[in-house]
């Protein structure tokens, strides 16, 4: 190729790019292409520390999100329902925020009926649902859960609960998650509940407020999810784990497709950028 | 609550000391902003080009810091324009706004000579929903094609979208906020970027007035004393963790002091 | 015959899938609209700026009215109009404080009398003053103290869960402490040419120049969420295709 | 006799928010006598604010209406577009204002579900909202193909890390790079990509916090002694 088209691919007309991503992600969209992956070094622990928990051990999982950052923080919500009830461990689901019982019901009839009809609410999943207060809810729950909720949200007192049998305060969980999409949030239950609690701790968080949690693994969380990556990783490990039990591809992983196609075309992108530009200054050395 | 305490007698109390000596005569030496010398250039390019200058002093209301420091920034803007004879364009989402940056318009034209010149519709109060506002400005951008465009103060999402949309016409660009997670975006999108703090420090260094630049002066010693706190602070915990007793009380009592969250 | 018949079979199934809600096709027009501006400006998204303008315009002034301006000054002012909105709510007290507000805003509206548009300063420096006065606080609290606190962290040497030294994370903590404080000289305002502070400068602005593109590379996901939500709404919801 | 000035009241505002967030500060005791006012003042200032704001909306809704207005009546370029904005915007705040479509008259919720306004919310703003945010996906990328060249060192090092973070995050590349030798085990794309966001990002964003926050206060404080030129003429 002469060195004028390729100097030209240094400044196409943007609308190029615009029209090929636009395309790829459409296409995408309709053709739902599976990418295969698998748990890193992130989400691997959280994996890991819900397999290894003797069966009957309650898990916490806290849903700080609302419909808008759903589509981030559902599927992993979801991946870990199905984990926890394919290990036998009984959830116990809390929110920071007042969307959150919309979206446990969401779980409810989404996951937990309709993929395992034998599991009953009470024993196998509460939930206790939304209390306002913030990080300071956190902060009252460490010791006690009844300080701050009395019943489930169908008002069945926390000694009734056959889940909760074996929970004072949130230390007796094997492992509190929290999926935030904001504040209060992770950072909260870092800060209140990991750190002063000393209870085992791990997240998921949106792709925008995941680098301010970096700094917190490995010391003060276990593991992060983070974005739709985070829960792809997650459903990876459960399939490769538990083939049989689990829906071959999940929420996260189908979305994952058109992401990793519309990162693929920008990274050409700045490649073939970069090319044209290495090319051009070559030539001219040569001709200099 | 103490070391607040403290830590604000003693800044304000140092920003205050330069200004007083910078007026006494004490002659500083600020750090050129290379954004802020391009601004000139950049409006002299739009005349010679006929087209008009564009300016944003962001998207959130007159309670923002970054609001206030980009309408500093619009008065001096304001000025240049007025004494070239630049057709001036300000978007703004807030009706505060809009009636702050007319009024320092109005003064940065009267302040030149040319008040006749001036005309407040050219101060255009869009809407209050911040993509709605973008909006209208990509449309205008489109439409104007405006020789120079600057954004400064608190943007969202929007950074992007106004960014690409002046690049698209070919203006020079030049933005500045201090919110973190935007700058990343005005870095890669226009040609000079006033990142974080310099925001702040552009209006008086553009203006060239002696007391504001004392200012600067004093937030610089101001920032040495953060960097003895951290250096400090980092040492102490550092040596008790290593296991020398001493240094981890001193540290108790401090850490005391700071704010927890 | 039978091919005929079976094509239009098949377009109407195709078109069976489409959408028909005039909320949906409302909104999809809309986007295309929208989406019309990537190639250029052209009067499809004219029309959809200026009645975003308008709607959104209208809409947050409604919600001002409705959520500051009612509760917070009419019904202090004139106690009765809360039965306005709620017939069996009880009537409270006259409120003397929302006097102040109201006085506030009347004065801005001086602005609309070239007379007296003088007045419209007053309200102005008093925001531009609750602006001043509650940054200074705040900022120094959760910005200054705080982060300082946050930096110091655990120190430089760091141990793993075992209790033994970390080398990865103690090292990642030195080189941590050594960006923050070569970021924070970077913008030092009257930097002097030093065997330190020059090249200490010079790295924080590299460190600079890594956090930005590390930003906006994780950014990029969460943007793509929202065209793929949006080409899924198109495709799936109005057109049926999916 | 010093004469009162809109400078005198912004600093006088200013000074007592200071002052009010020492002795009165958020969470503490309640607060008695003088510190009562200043905590007073620290709870009504920022509301009242709120409702300025919502005055300030009449010079904005009559500026818009003037703007589109003469557009309109002397039929200047696209004016035709700026009855489409007049219209809307009559039309929503007449069906905002009078609580259109919900319950009777002016009574109960202004956004009810089968209020008209939700409506135009639901079926006109929100797609608008929706797809101006997804232009961002078109936008970082011709930004990034523009932006992210081996031109200077600068623009190298912003180049490199993006593209770190950006193939870290494509499935299937960056298990690939689990499956190399150990010998390039430190080309792993996951763990630079999660070193260069826990490390140097967050060393640069607490730097950008810690300095945004140092000129905040320097700028209030030429605020407050009424240094800041502009500030409306106030001076």
């Amino acid at each position: 190729m002469d060195a004028e088209k390729l100097g030209s691919l240094e400044r196409i007309d943007r609308r190029w790019i615009f029209l090929i991503l636009a395309l790829v992600v459409g296409i995408a969209v309709i053709v739902e292409p599976v990418f295969p992956d698998r748990a890193g070094e992130l989400v691997r622990p959280i994996f890991d520390h819900l397999d290894a928990l003797p069966a009957g051990t309650p898990v916490l999982i806290s849903l700080d999100y609302s419909p808008s950052s759903a589509p981030e923080l559902e599927p992993m919500a979801a991946a870990l329902t199905r984990h926890a009830m394919i290990r036998g461990l009984p959830i116990c689901f809390i929110s920071l925020w007042p969307t959150g019982n919309n979206m446990a019901e969401r779980l409810e009839s989404g996951v937990l009926r309709e993929e395992y009809p034998a599991a009953e609410v009470g024993k196998d999943w509460v939930v206790l649902g939304y209390q306002a207060g913030g990080e300071l809810l956190a902060h009252a729950v460490v010791d006690s859960l009844g300080a701050r909720f009395r019943s489930d949200v169908r008002g069945v007192p926390l000694n009734e609960l056959p889940a909760l049998t074996t929970v004072t305060g949130l230390r007796d969980f094997g492992l509190v998650i929290s999926l935030s999409a904001g504040v209060p949030g992770l950072k909260e239950w870092i800060l209140y509940v990991g750190d002063a609690g000393h209870v085992p701790l791990a997240g998921g968080c949106t792709g925008v407020g995941a680098p301010q949690f970096f700094p917190y693994y490995p010391r003060q969380i276990l593991g992060l999810m983070a974005a739709l990556k985070g829960a792809a990783e997650y459903e990876a490990a459960l399939s490769a784990r538990y083939p049989d039990s689990v829906p071959a591809t999940m929420q996260a992983t189908r979305g994952m497709g058109p992401q990793a196609v519309a990162h693929l075309v920008i990274v050409l992108f700045i490649v073939m950028g970069n090319g044209a530009l290495l090319w051009r200054r070559w030539r001219s050395g040569r001709t200099a | 609550m103490i070391l607040l305490l403290i830590t604000t007698v003693l800044l304000v109390a140092l920003i205050v000391r330069s200004i007083l000596l910078t007026r006494r005569g004490r002659l500083v030496n600020v750090r050129p902003l290379t954004p802020v010398e391009e601004m000139i250039p950049a409006i002299d390019s739009s005349v010679a080009s006929g087209s008009p200058v564009l300016f944003v002093p962001g998207t959130r209301d007159l309670d923002s810091m970054q609001t206030v420091a980009g309408l500093s920034l619009l008065d001096q803007v304001a000025r240049a324009c007025a004494e070239r004879g630049a057709e001036l364009l300000v978007l703004v989402n807030r009706s505060l706004v809009m009636d702050e940056a007319r009024e320092r318009c109005r003064i940065a034209y009267a302040s030149v000579g040319r008040g006749d010149d001036w005309n407040d519709d050219n101060v255009d109060y869009i809407s209050d929903d911040p993509l709605g506002f973008v909006a209208r400005v990509d449309g205008v951008i489109a439409r104007r094609r405006p020789g120079a465009c600057f954004f400064f103060g608190f943007f969202a999402s929007e950074s992007l979208l106004l960014a690409e949309g002046g690049h698209q016409v070919g203006a020079i660009q030049i933005a500045g906020t201090a919110s973190a997670v935007q700058l990343p975006f005005f870095v890669a999108a226009c040609d000079r970027t006033l990142m974080g703090e310099e925001l702040f420090a552009a209006g008086a260094s553009l203006s060239g007035d002696a007391a504001l630049l004392g200012s600067l002066v004093g937030q610089d010693q101001g920032k040495w004393l953060v960097l003895i706190l951290l250096l400090l602070g980092t040492a102490l915990v550092t040596l008790s963790a290593l296991g020398w007793a001493p240094a981890g009380e001193v540290w108790t009592v401090l850490s005391g002091l700071l704010p927890e969250g | 015959m039978a091919t005929l018949a079976q094509r239009e079979d098949g377009v109407m199934t195709v078109l069976a899938a489409v959408s028909t809600s005039v909320d949906i096709w409302v909104s999809a027009v809309l986007t295309l609209m929208v989406f019309s501006f990537l190639w250029r400006d052209n009067s499809f998204y004219k029309f959809a700026e200026h009645l975003f303008v308008g709607v959104s315009a209208a809409y947050w002034m409604v919600v001002g009215f409705w959520t500051t301006l009612w509760p917070r000054v009419i019904v202090p002012l004139f106690p009765e109009a809360v039965t306005v909105v709620r017939p069996d709510a009880p009537v409270g007290s006259f409120e003397i404080m929302a006097l102040v507000p109201a006085g506030l805003g009347l004065l801005m509206l001086s602005r609309l009398v070239p007379r007296l548009s003088n007045w419209a300063r007053w309200p102005t420096a008093f925001v531009l003053g609750t602006t001043a006065g509650y940054a200074v606080a705040r900022y120094i609290r959760s910005d200054i103290l705080y982060q300082i606190r946050a930096a110091i962290g655990e120190g430089l040497v760091l141990h793993d869960r075992a209790g033994r030294v970390d080398v990865g994370e103690s090292l990642g903590a030195v080189i941590l402490l050594i960006g923050t404080v070569c970021c924070l000289i970077y913008f030092m305002n009257t930097r002097r040419e030093g065997r330190v502070t020059t090249p200490a400068a010079r790295i924080g602005l590299m460190v600079l120049m890594v956090t930005f593109g590390a930003s906006f590379g994780s950014a990029v996901m969460a943007r793509i969420s929202l065209l793929v939500a949006r080409m899924q709404e198109l495709i799936g919801t109005w057109l049926g295709l999916i | 006799m010093i004469r009162l000035r809109p400078q005198h009241l912004l600093s006088f505002v200013a000074i007592v928010l200071v002052v009010a967030s020492f002795i009165a500060p958020p969470g503490g005791d309640e607060p008695r006598g003088v510190a009562s006012l200043f905590a007073f003042a620290d709870s009504q200032f920022s509301s009242w604010f709120g409702v300025l704001a919502v005055f300030a909306f009449i010079l904005g809704g009559a500026s818009l209406l003037r703007t589109h207005g003469r557009r309109v009546r002397r039929r200047e370029g696209d004016w035709k577009y700026s009855i489409v904005t007049l219209v809307s915007f009559l039309v929503v705040l007449v069906v905002g204002l009078g609580k259109f479509g919900g319950p009777p008259g002016l009574t109960g919720d202004p956004f009810s579900p089968e209020g008209w306004l939700t409506r135009i919310f639901s079926s006109v703003l929100s797609p608008l909202h929706a797809t101006l945010y997804s232009l961002l996906a078109f936008y970082v990328a011709s930004a990034s193909y523009r932006a992210f060249r081996i031109r200077g060192w600068e623009s190298s090092v912003l180049l490199g890390s993006a593209m770190i973070v950006l193939v870290g995050r494509i499935p299937s590349i960056d298990s690939w790079t689990d499956t190399w030798p150990t010998v390039f085990g430190f080309l792993r794309m996951e763990a630079w990509s999660l070193w260069l966001l826990k490390v140097p990002n967050t060393a640069g964003q607490r730097a950008i916090m810690i300095g945004v926050a140092l000129g905040i206060v320097t700028m209030a404080v030429r605020m407050i002694s009424g240094l800041e030129k502009g500030q409306g003429g106030r001076k």
